[in-house]
């Protein structure tokens, strides 16, 4: 009896999510965006709200924990460019968020035997252009090798980062750096919007980030570097012999992925406002890696929940750290034994010109590939009813820009 | 620009006629497109529609040069694995124009003479020059790039895309935009955007699959992924096309279209290579028939002289040319 | 020189100014130090220290390299198995009433007794938790024909949950020292002293590796599995049962591991900690894969070399870049030899 | 009761449907070959015998006994064992080692029968006695199929199944590899021979089956296909 019952409320479940991400799939860029909107503002507003449940307060201040899986979920959004999208297993990415905090920290402590203190806002694209460099300098020698020597290497690469914190003097180890900079400005009030007690300007700051890194993210992703990515995680092979500079597109991986981590480093750095060695072990990479794999691989928004529950739950629930690290160990071994693909499946983005050259070949409902939808009710027409009529005729031509 | 000014254009002809085509080398996809020209189309519409597609599916024929002059030179190959001569200097050309079909018993190195074309694999010794570059030592894309596509006698899509979006990675073979392009969305790249896509869906019309266009690669019918990596190695604007085995697990009467498909890409002005081993296919669509035994070329010529070819004969019955059935020779496929 | 507090003050311009980059160039000499005197003065003993501990990574390795050439999967938990083996070690010596601290006032006969029991304790619950990990892991994602990053990916989970279910069962913190036998060099060579420790290790783990190399390659088992290596679907059409022979690679592996734990306990007391294994691991891997992997002599060789050539990178350029010395010899064989000192696999050289 | 029987037989690769039932019987001493092009589907019906591939529906015999209930592994044990399509020589164990992977559910090998076996292999391919410690990768193409015979005689195997051997031989060895293929049949051990060339196989076939596109599309005695024009023209007729 509970069986029949389950089987019938399965599918229909299934369905009814397959026909909201249907819907959603058809929308053009714009559409989408603009139905976000109220979805940032509420995320923005989130702090001062403050709602009773979601809190994590009295354990953990609210507006920190909302700030540190913001920076997660960025460093997630890095990651999947390079594991999700591209097919490549880094297991050292914890070294270029290592890499963009020090950078801040080199550039503005006044611990820093470079002597100078930037502005917060020269800092960010120094730290990422010095990250994006260091991934084009850990991926020219190794993105040649196959894919597990991959892993390994780069699990040696974050060691080498790590040890490199410890060993090097001007580095400075465990006493790390203090007040690094961060960004200026002040409420009407006086008190300054980003402060090391309060996360609250530097919660939005970080969403403000994410959404224009997401910005970027989609624009790459619906281009020829995006399938070109797919295409390598696909069937390297295959992509070469159609063309794809492989290696290259590897590369580029690679270094966008390494920027996003080094941006997320100097954000960081400037929240607290202090950085030694102690927080770029390897386990810290692996719940990176946990992150992406738990919200689907190759899925923005999976990533991104994945990156929150990874970040946010144990705050809330006041986990004991270590029983984190097993709950994360545990879940990705069920994950890929029951759901591979995450909780959110693999999604992408591949044609922003293909979303109107499949409405005007199959009509309005089939704005977009099915793919979370059977061959059977592909696009001809016989689409779920619940596809609202869309905007077919009226969106103009290109109309993701 | 406005989605409803394309349709009151649409079924504009571009490049209405092979004639016209032919007298530029490389003829712009059309502003207006395939797309627009498939709504509304009427029975009048349908020539010029087809003219479209097949101005955008071979932008790169150049018919300018002479038929039948040496498009690909294979040269004293010679390929050894381990302790294994794979191909044994093996020399011959492909002509501009024709479909040459590379015939021989399983294992007599057709597939490995296929590999080392689009470099795969690198030659022990000997060259193959594509219009006399040589591309044994050239980057596997750059081959591409240079005019050699191929396909897979498993086929290899990309099972996560869309029957489009597969084609769409073939024209990006001849995309220039890089990252910083597509991450600003500069105008080049959203102009190569949309020439890609309709490019691609002109193509899956002309192999006669684009009414599958928005489903998943691995969702098509087996025809259909041949087909559809047929398409995907056209859009990387190839002048020589290799097929590879392209109708193992087809029926008699998939043969037979994938025939007339062959013949219709060589007619849009494409050099076919094909290595196949059913014999209606072969005898059906070649011109000329390079015959492959045990890593050594035994025969070169037209297919009626090849197969009376005492060697050929031989080859495939084993040695005994007495056994040879009399009258298979005189039956034409 | 300081800069002002104040953020800011400084232009843009001296981003690239090349005069800010100078304390960095400056100090290059200070944080590396390239002591070619103490590494010729203690090369033999280097050597012989690295050959010691050489012959642990070894014996880890070819856990590594016996998974690898069968199932092509890089089984990240084996670090993890060989923790359990350590823990196996350490609580047998607590067993046998050996307290941290205190040296065992035994005659020698008993102690290698308590020794060879410890290891064998080890063998045992290493050798069926690698079994464990193979069944629980990965042989549903075999069953489902999971791409290869999932089986990478399982693997790291369950090196995570194993290293974390010890972490919660006996503390963060590393137990106490137990040293049942402690070194006292038996003979010198040119002057360095050759440990009765490091004799045992190393004759003892050369001695493992014959017999795993011998059973590779002589036994009929040994056969299966490399048949199974080679190509798996024809080492079925002779009969060879797939997923026996996998059991058995994972079983020998965690019994190698076992070992291994023994001689590391030996030589390091103070190292029965939940992420010991992490960087022996990684070590080990390296190992495997400098020799070439999925082939037991490459393992040998990668580990003896690995061991020598930290100790010399140590003296070198000083204790604290020992571990730096080990990855960047991985990146840079592997930049020459992509697959290896002796070649990949049990497929292509003889195992 | 046949030896061997596959009753409508369905197989799969994903979603490619290689053998839409397909039904053939192979009786005890004989010699049946399959013919066809390359994926009609004869090597998918070799593995579906042998176990590395599974069935999607129907049934398949061996003397009388449900195949599809036996782990491949075990079918060998059965005394069904196949030369794979390649050949399947492990290239780094010797000559010797290979033959012995042969016999590796034998238990007798220190009998006087498991010696005769022995023998006879290097009997019948004297060329594998003179390499017998050489490497399986380093041998000719013609060797490594006489290995794999060899080998694959090891087992004691009632029924043998052959996948093109004949593959990318040079003439020599074609006719050496038909003769001894003969031979095996002659000392009682029933073989199903998938082949491309058709003319050699349908002249030593008793029964022959002729494959398209996963089906079974004529069969009959050696000779009457061999004699069958529209056969001919099909599957002789590269000439």
């Amino acid at each position: 009896m509970t069986d029949t019952k389950r089987s019938e409320a399965g599918p229909s479940v299934r369905a009814r999510f397959a026909a909201v991400s249907h819907w959603w799939n058809g929308q053009s860029r714009p559409v989408q965006w603009a139905y976000m909107v109220p979805v940032v503002l509420f995320l923005l507003a989130l702090p001062v709200l403050n709602p009773p449940i979601i809190t994590t307060e009295p354990y953990t201040d609210f507006p920190i924990s909302l700030f540190n899986a913001a920076v997660f979920a960025l460093i997630a959004i890095g990651l999947n460019v390079v594991i999700g999208q591209a097919g490549l297993l880094d297991l050292g990415y914890v070294g270029f968020f290592a890499i963009g905090a020090y950078t801040a920290a080199l550039l503005s402590s006044p611990d820093s035997e470079l002597g100078v203190r930037y502005p917060w806002l020269v800092i960010v694209p120094i730290a990422m252009v010095v990250t994006m460099i260091s991934g084009v300098i850990l991926g020219t020698p190794t993105l040649r090798l196959r894919g597990d020597y991959l892993a390994i290497v780069t699990l040696g690469f974050g060691e080498i980062v790590r040890l490199l914190a410890d060993n090097v003097d001007p580095l400075r180890g465990n006493r790390g750096f203090q007040n690094i900079a961060r960004p200026g400005g002040e409420f009407p009030d006086g008190t300054p919007i980003f402060s090391q007690t309060d996360a609250l300007g530097f919660y939005w700051l970080a969403v403000i980030i994410i959404v224009i890194v997401l910005l970027f993210m989609g624009n790459l992703e619906r281009s020829r570097v995006g399938r070109a990515w797919i295409a390598v995680r696909e069937d390297e092979d295959a992509a070469e012999l159609s063309g794809v500079p492989t290696y290259r597109f590897k590369i580029w991986a690679f270094a966008i992925g390494a920027a996003v981590g080094g941006l997320s480093g100097t954000l960081f750095a400037a929240q607290v406002g202090y950085v030694n060695n102690q927080r770029f072990d390897v386990t810290t990479s692996i719940l990176y890696l946990a992150a992406v794999v738990l919200g689907g691989q190759g899925n923005k928004v999976g990533v991104i929940v994945g990156a929150f529950l990874v970040s946010y739950i144990p705050d809330r629930f006041q986990f004991e750290p270590q029983y984190r690290f097993l709950v994360f160990g545990i879940a990705l071994i069920v994950l890929m034994i029951f759901r591979p693909q995450g909780l959110l499946g693999m999604r992408q983005h591949l044609l922003t010109y293909g979303r109107q050259a499949y409405r005007k070949l199959f009509g309005a409902g089939a704005a977009v590939a099915p793919s979370g939808l059977s061959a059977s009710s592909r696009a001809r027409g016989d689409l779920p009813e619940t596809t609202p009529d869309d905007h077919a005729g009226t969106s103009p031509r290109g109309g993701g820009e | 620009m406005s989605a409803g000014d394309d349709v009151q254009r649409s079924a504009t002809p571009v490049g209405a006629t092979h004639e016209s085509t032919s007298t530029s080398l490389d003829v712009p996809p059309s502003e207006e497109g395939i797309l627009e020209s498939l709504e509304h189309m009427g029975a009048a519409e349908r020539a010029e529609h087809d003219a479209a597609v097949s101005a955008s599916v071979a932008p790169a024929r150049d018919f300018a040069v002479a038929q039948g002059e040496t498009l690909l030179a294979v040269d004293g190959l010679t390929v050894r694995f381990g302790g294994l001569t794979a191909l044994d200097d093996v020399s011959f050309d492909v002509r501009r124009g024709e479909i040459l079909g590379l015939i021989g018993p399983n294992g007599a190195g057709k597939t490995t003479c296929f590999n080392i074309m689009t470099g795969v694999y690198r030659p022990t010794s000997g060259d193959v020059l594509l219009e006399g570059r040589s591309l044994a030592r050239m980057k596997r894309y750059r081959i591409i790039q240079a005019g050699v596509a191929r396909t897979f006698q498993n086929i290899r899509l990309f099972g996560a895309m869309t029957a489009l979006e597969n084609v769409v990675v073939g024209t990006d073979a001849r995309h220039r935009t890089s990252v910083p392009g597509a991450l600003l969305r500069l105008p080049r790249h959203r102009r190569e955007e949309r020439d890609a896509v309709e490019k691609a869906m002109a193509l899956l019309e002309f192999v006669g699959i684009a009414d599958r266009a928005a489903d998943k690669a691995t969702a098509l019918p087996y025809g259909y992924q041949r087909r559809l990596e047929i398409a995907r190695a056209l859009a990387t604007e190839p002048k020589l096309l290799c097929l590879d085995e392209p109708a193992a697990g087809f029926s008699a009467s998939e043969k037979d279209a994938l025939s007339e498909l062959i013949l219709k890409i060589r007619d849009d002005g494409y050099t076919v290579v094909i290595v196949e081993h059913d014999m209606r296919v072969v005898l059906g669509v070649t011109d000329r028939l390079v015959v492959l035994d045990f890593g050594r070329k035994i025969a070169d010529g037209l297919p009626d002289e090849v197969r009376r070819d005492p060697a050929v004969i031989s080859a495939y019955l084993g040695g005994a040319v007495e056994d040879a059935p009399a009258g298979a020779g005189e039956e034409d496929a | 020189m300081r800069a002002p507090d104040a953020p800011g003050e400084r232009v843009i311009s001296t981003v690239l100014d090349p005069a800010v980059l100078t304390p960095l160039v400056v100090h290059t000499e200070a944080w590396i130090n390239f002591d070619v005197g103490l590494l010729i003065d203690r090369f033999w003993a280097n050597t012989i220290n690295g050959l010691a501990y050489g012959s642990i990574y070894a014996l880890v390795a070819l856990g590594y390299t016996l998974v690898y050439g069968v199932l092509q999967l890089i089984n990240f938990a084996h670090s993890e198995i060989f923790v359990i083996g350590v823990f196996g070690v350490y609580l047998t010596f607590l067993g046998l009433g050996f307290e941290p601290g205190a040296l065992p006032n035994l005659p020698l006969a008993a102690i290698i007794l308590d020794l060879i029991l410890a290891g064998i304790v080890a063998m045992v619950v290493a050798g069926i938790a690698a079994v464990g990990l193979e069944r629980v892991a990965y042989r549903p994602l075999r069953r489902r024909n999971a791409p290869r990053l999932a089986f990478l990916i399982t693997a790291i989970g369950a090196s995570f949950a194993i290293q974390q279910v010890i972490r919660i069962v006996r503390g963060s913190n590393p137990e106490g020292t137990i040293r049942l036998l402690p070194p006292s060099p038996v003979f010198t060579i040119f002057g360095a002293p050759v440990t009765n420790l490091q004799i045992v290790i190393i004759l003892a783990s050369i001695a493992m590796f014959v017999v795993a190399d011998q059973f590779v390659n002589r036994s009929r088992l040994g056969r299966g599995i490399r048949a199974v290596a080679q190509d798996p679907a024809t080492a079925t059409l002779m009969g060879v049962n797939r997923e026996r022979v996998i059991m058995i690679t994972f079983l020998v592996g965690g019994v190698l591991a076992g070992v291994a734990a023994l001689f590391y306990l030996m030589t390091i007391p103070q190292g029965a900690v939940y992420n010991g294994g992490f960087l022996l691991g990684i070590k080990a891997f390296t190992a495997a894969v400098l020799g070439g992997i999925g082939n037991l002599r490459g393992a040998l060789l990668g580990g003896l070399i690995l061991g020598v050539a930290e100790n010399y990178g140590q003296s070198l350029f000083g204790g604290d870049w020992r571990d730096v010395v080990a990855f960047v010899l991985l990146v840079l064989v592997l930049m020459f030899r992509p697959t290896g000192i002796l070649g990949e696999s049990l497929a292509r050289s003889r195992a | 009761m046949s030896m061997l029987e596959l009753e409508d037989v369905h197989v799969a690769y994903g979603r490619i449907q290689a053998l839409r039932g397909i039904s053939l019987r192979v009786e005890e001493g004989q010699i049946v070959a399959l013919i066809g092009a390359n994926g009609a589907g004869k090597t998918t019906t070799m593995k579906a015998i042998s176990g590395i591939l599974g069935l999607q529906s129907g049934t398949m015999r061996f003397e009388g006994e449900d195949l599809t209930a036996i782990r491949a592994d075990l079918r060998v044990a059965k005394g069904i064992s196949q030369v794979p399509e390649g050949r399947g020589i492990f290239p780094g164990m010797t000559v010797a080692e290979n033959i012995d992977m042969g016999a590796y559910l034998r238990s007798d090998r220190r009998s006087p029968e498991f010696a005769a076996d022995l023998e006879r292999v290097y009997e019948l391919f004297p060329r594998l006695a003179e390499r017998r410690s050489q490497a399986g990768g380093t041998l000719s193409g013609g060797e490594q199929q006489m290995l794999a015979m060899g080998r694959a005689l090891m087992a004691r195997p009632r029924l043998l199944l052959l996948d093109e051997p004949s593959m990318g031989l040079a003439p020599q060895f074609i006719a050496q590899i038909f003769r001894v293929i003969e031979e095996i049949n002659a000392q009682g051990t029933t073989v199903l021979l998938v082949e491309q060339n058709a003319t050699q196989a349908l002249g030593l076939a008793h029964e022959a089956y002729v494959m398209e596109t996963g089906e079974v599309t004529r069969s009959g005695t050696g000779a009457e296909l061999l004699a069958d024009p529209t056969i001919q023209d099909a599957y002789l007729g590269v000439s």
